[in-house]
């Protein structure tokens, strides 16, 4: 081990993205980063800040507001054998080039019988909408789960953002990677040197015996405090973060389940045809022994934006645990936590305007 | 001359102030919604629909509190929109990115760049189908122009010959990016006169000469059924992208850049031809109108959380 | 009762789907058809021909190649009081209108507080390949079922096609309806009046008790087979035809499924986040008695075109029937029905070249 | 040029008799695939291809055959392909319609109009970092302009200044529909040039007209890296949309339309300047071609049925 990562190297998300991005750069020519506005002063809330002045703008450029295409460039620049990290501000705009991502680059390798690859990036950033409306809160990865060729990782802190962002470049396959907003505050330690965050991998944040929860990408964070408010009344929840959601770590997941026979998955998108879903059917499939299941996501409405009904929108530690408590106790009256020890530090620092 | 001059200086002047109040509100978090402000765009907000009628249809982008209340939106559900009330115009569902008012014919707004473009399409559809002489315009950036939407739109709707004014409001940015990091070439006009549609281009800025390309559109719209009209804009963003505040120390565009659209800026110019009183006299009445539309929506109430699952489908 | 119902009216699906969109557009001006190819001599497989004769081309027409912008013509004519049919040959162009399908027309009602409505229908052909290969085999109504505000219907047979059609034009919201091209052969006797086919009630095709299989669009035939297979062999399978998707009648499958102890969902699509997760994971949600499940769908890759592989990319009546064999039978070696009479009559009639 | 006209009658009858082969064999059911077949537009594959260094990359459509052909792809390849063998250019897993060859800088088709122009763009993109003086050619049919993802793509190749030639193959039709139901206008090359793209437009459907145009353009884009050229060829389809037959009787056009290109047909036309027996040597070595390619798709095996899921992802 070198000096340098002995000493904490404590940062934030958007600067282990940044870092992962640029140490990748510096050893392979072929990785470059196009999107909107990643080369403008805000860098994509920090995350591509300093790329241009570093690479240059051959290798760091904005592009015209144009995401079919520019997806279809990704996809043909990968063919020849680049490297693109195609970077999106939101992920409702994935929407422009579900053609390009669906009907090209999850079925170019096999559909041409292995004949060419898809090395690309696509990083997208879901987010808590502060109001931002219906068109600017969607997580709409299990639209692309439901496509075999895609690969998706939605790592929950600063270390798997660094660790999966790595892993996903190198990888020869279509990485859709999902980045929350809120999480772009959160720090941890993380190795300064390269090191990669295998796919396929979950992670058993906490141990527990009563319950599982499954959480997916920021929702880590809120079931995290969700079981402290559970702790508090004597339930043991166990957390486990997938971080890759295709390839799923299911193993992982079923192992969990059949230990605590009951699962609580909590996503951070909506819940029909959903990864909630698609969890919960694979472990009643897989598992061995009777469990009980329930889902948290958003609300099944179009994300409203007046904060009554916004609040109201996504699961949050006190929903989370309650719903926990009623799963576990199904016979027993409704039990709430103190909303005051159910808010969550990290949300406080984010403001508008967006 | 005198009627014109009064009244677009009253619709300039208003859309600035509500705007303006609306920066000052906005750090109180009462707004708890991304604001994409139109200070220093009004002319072209104000321009055009001053030649609309008032069953003409306005369709407008996130950046459309000047069309929402250039086209006559009330400024009291617009304030209680943004404020999240449910005497808002979407019932605190939309925020500002998604105004709407159905009533004064203003589609709702989109948060989506050039999504608006061919819904506005397919309303000047369904009004060419009427029959009435009915037009719709349609507000977009200079950066929606890039999205294949845009192409597709202006070709079917000059393919149909409908009556719809594509009015494009070109104020040199995306976001940060400049046009020439978009544009392959400057001349969106001779991009949309290559479908057949006869574009105009208006550097100036002045509120004359866009009210009156735009009356001459609309005038033959109107009597020649002759299809789509498109008008680029020249205007300019005084304030940050979204957000209150102005963004010039960010590096992106000079300052210097923006001094010749404050010296133009139409609220001044039109004020100046005005008598003081009467200048004095609309100042005052927009005024007390945003004082009562902040009071009305400071005193709405909100949603009540049980309504959140209701309506996602029409009955 | 007139004369002309009492008379047997039977014809194809591409018939009845003619007819309910013929029978509407002569009491609503307001009803319209739109899209590629509605209007030449092979009018959609026969499902638009005639419509033009009568209704001239400003009420059906075929537009220029653009999907995403004819989609938000809908949706802006719809928000103006039309009722727009806007016809894709093949579902996986639905790629390209995502943006204005998931981003304005489900979102409309809801977003502008109610201030708009868009009833707009959007028939898309889905099914099997005869070698048309990856772009032009899939089946994606999971991604709209995972979105709010967006119905969707698949009709398995011509009945249904017409009362579905009627119901779904009818609607004040978007619907998306969902053709199997193998179905257009089908007939069945439909009544020649106007009739709606609600949305969100099941059918039960075929009582049985010692499972319940849940058969979308054209599986719902594959699936009569496979239980006519498994009657052969002493079990009695339940046969549940969803026809609507979004709303979907749970209660229908639950009930069921509390009956049989055991639920194979045989969607005509991929499965991870499909609509047989979703209807696995409400089962095990609401139903008050142990059930085991499985499902089937496509194999979990890109549709390849040699049909060795294509013939076990899609579920059929075997491989129904031997799954739900072994849902029953876990501790029993495989079964497999005799493939002859496996063998679909109504798939021979299908032949390229497309 | 007489070392041309051998080259090109080579390649043009080729085409058009290995495609007459598949429409024979097409009945059969041995083909189980959707065959859009290029008859009567080889023309326009052949005279680009014959520009192409071996090296340079073509992008293509659904009715590739031609085009794969012409760039040199295998021909035993192709037609396993076609039959779904294992020995096919896709392994049998893409069919007619997604013809590939990367050793021969094909890249693959797709089924879905116009998806293929962005992805070509951007290995252009690839190739101007590679600084090796390479092009793509970019084949697409007349319908494939009015997608979005077009306009989107000659932007920002132009933007780029990109070594991408684009090729739109207007056969009049998309389906069967005529271009008057789809373009507002009928002038695509002036679509283009408005976003700073020489464009040329060739009606006479002549190889060598086409050629030379395709000549200077990649001369131009080598020496000069010049950016995008964009080159409109008129041609026509002689047979139906897709599938093996004649559609003349179906109503949507007229034979007398066909006539003018029958008379022209390129393959007659350069046969007629070749001396008898070269000529006779060249149909022979082609008809040998094609048996031997039959017989190696007839012999080669079908993937097996284990390999279903395999090779979603690459390693
Ligand atoms: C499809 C899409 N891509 C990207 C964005 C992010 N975005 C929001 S506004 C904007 C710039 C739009 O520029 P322009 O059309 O010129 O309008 P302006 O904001 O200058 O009024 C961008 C890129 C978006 N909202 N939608
Ligand atoms: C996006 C999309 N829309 C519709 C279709 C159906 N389709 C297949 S080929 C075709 C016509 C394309 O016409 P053109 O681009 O002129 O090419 P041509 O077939 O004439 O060579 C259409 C509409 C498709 N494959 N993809
Ligand atoms: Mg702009
Ligand atoms: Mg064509």
């Amino acid at each position: 081990m070198s000096l340098r990562s002995e000493k904490a190297h404590v940062i934030s998300y958007a600067e282990a993205l940044n870092e992962a991005v640029a140490q990748e750069m510096r050893i392979d020519p072929n990785v470059f980063v196009m999107g909107l506005d990643v080369d403008d002063h805000l860098g994509i809330l920090g995350s591509t800040v300093g790329l241009v002045d570093e690479f240059g703008a051959d290798r760091v450029f904005s592009t015209p507001l144009s995401e079919d295409a520019m997806t279809g460039v990704s996809i043909g620049s990968a063919m020849a054998g680049l490297r693109p990290i195609h970077v999106h501000i939101r992920m409702d705009f994935l929407m422009l080039c579900m053609n390009q991502l669906i009907n090209i680059a999850s079925k170019a390798h096999y559909m041409y019988g292995g004949a060419v690859n898809v090395p690309m990036v696509v990083r997208s950033i879901i987010g808590k909408s502060w109001g931002q409306g219906a068109q600017h809160s969607q997580a709409l990865y299990s639209m692309f789960a439901h496509v075999p060729g895609i690969r998706i990782v939605a790592p929950s802190n600063a270390y798997d953002a660094k660790g999966c962002m790595t892993t996903a470049i190198r990888d020869n396959n279509p990485v859709l990677f999902v980045e929350h907003r809120l999480l772009y505050y959160t720090e941890a330690d993380v190795p300064q040197e390269q090191f990669e965050v295998p796919f396929g991998v979950a992670n058993i944040c906490a141990p527990g015996s009563d319950v599982t929860i499954v959480a997916i990408s920021n929702m880590v964070i809120e079931s995290l405090r969700a079981r402290e408010l559970l702790d508090g009344i004597g339930i043991d929840a166990e957390i486990i973060d997938p971080i890759s959601l295709v390839p799923l770590d299911i193993e992982t997941i079923v192992a969990s389940v059949e230990k605590t026979g009951h699962l609580l998955v909590v996503d951070n998108a909506w819940i029909s045809c959903g990864m909630s879903a698609e969890i919960v059917a694979q472990v009643i499939q897989k598992a061995s022994t009777p469990v009980r299941v329930d889902r948290l996501g958003f609300a099944p409405v179009p994300c409203p934006t007046t904060p009554t009904l916004e609040d109201a929108f996504y699961p949050n530690p006190a929903t989370i645990a309650s719903t926990a408590f009623r799963l576990l106790n199904p016979e027993m009256p409704d039990w709430a936590p103190d909303p005051e020890r159910a808010a969550l530090a990290y949300q406080q620092k984010f403001r508008g305007p967006f | 001359m005198n009627g014109a001059e009064t009244r677009l200086y009253h619709a300039v002047r208003r859309i600035r102030r509500v705007e303006e109040v609306i920066a000052e509100i906005y750090p109180s978090d009462k707004i708890r919604s991304p604001v994409h402000l139109s200070i220093g765009q009004e002319a072209v907000a104000v321009g055009v629909c001053d030649v609309l009628g008032r069953d003409d249809v306005v369709a407008m982008t996130y950046r459309g509190h000047a069309a929402y209340l250039a086209k006559g939106g009330d400024l009291k559900a617009m304030m209680a929109e943004l404020y999240g009330k449910a005497t808002g115009s979407a019932g605190g569902r939309g925020g500002s990115m998604h105004l709407i008012s159905m009533d004064h014919y203003v589609l709702g707004g989109s948060a989506v760049v050039a999504t608006s473009i061919p819904v506005a399409v397919g309303y000047a559809f369904a009004l060419k189908k009427e029959k009435k002489n009915r037009v719709v315009a349609c507000y977009f950036g200079d950066g929606a122009t890039e999205e294949g939407a845009f192409y597709e739109s202006i070709n079917f709707s000059s393919l149909h010959a409908l009556p719809i004014l594509f009015v494009c409001e070109n104020n040199g940015f995306a976001i940060h990016q400049p046009l020439e990091d978009r544009w392959a070439t400057p001349d969106v006009c001779k991009r949309v006169e290559a479908f057949g549609i006869p574009a105009e281009q208006i550097v100036s800025g002045d509120i004359f000469d866009i009210r009156n390309a735009a009356q001459s559109a609309v005038a033959q719209m109107k009597s020649k059924s002759d299809g789509p009209h498109f008008l680029e804009c020249h205007t300019y963003r005084w304030r940050e992208h979204v957000g209150p505040n102005e963004d010039y120390q960010s590096g992106y565009r000079d300052r210097a850049d923006a001094s010749a659209w404050f010296d133009n800026d139409p609220v001044e110019q039109l004020g100046k031809t005005l008598a003081a009183d009467v200048r004095v006299k609309i100042d005052y009445e927009i005024e007390s109108e945003i004082k009562e539309a902040l009071q009305f929506a400071e005193q709405s109430p909100f949603p009540d959380e049980s309504e959140l699952e209701a309506n996602v489908f029409a009955v």
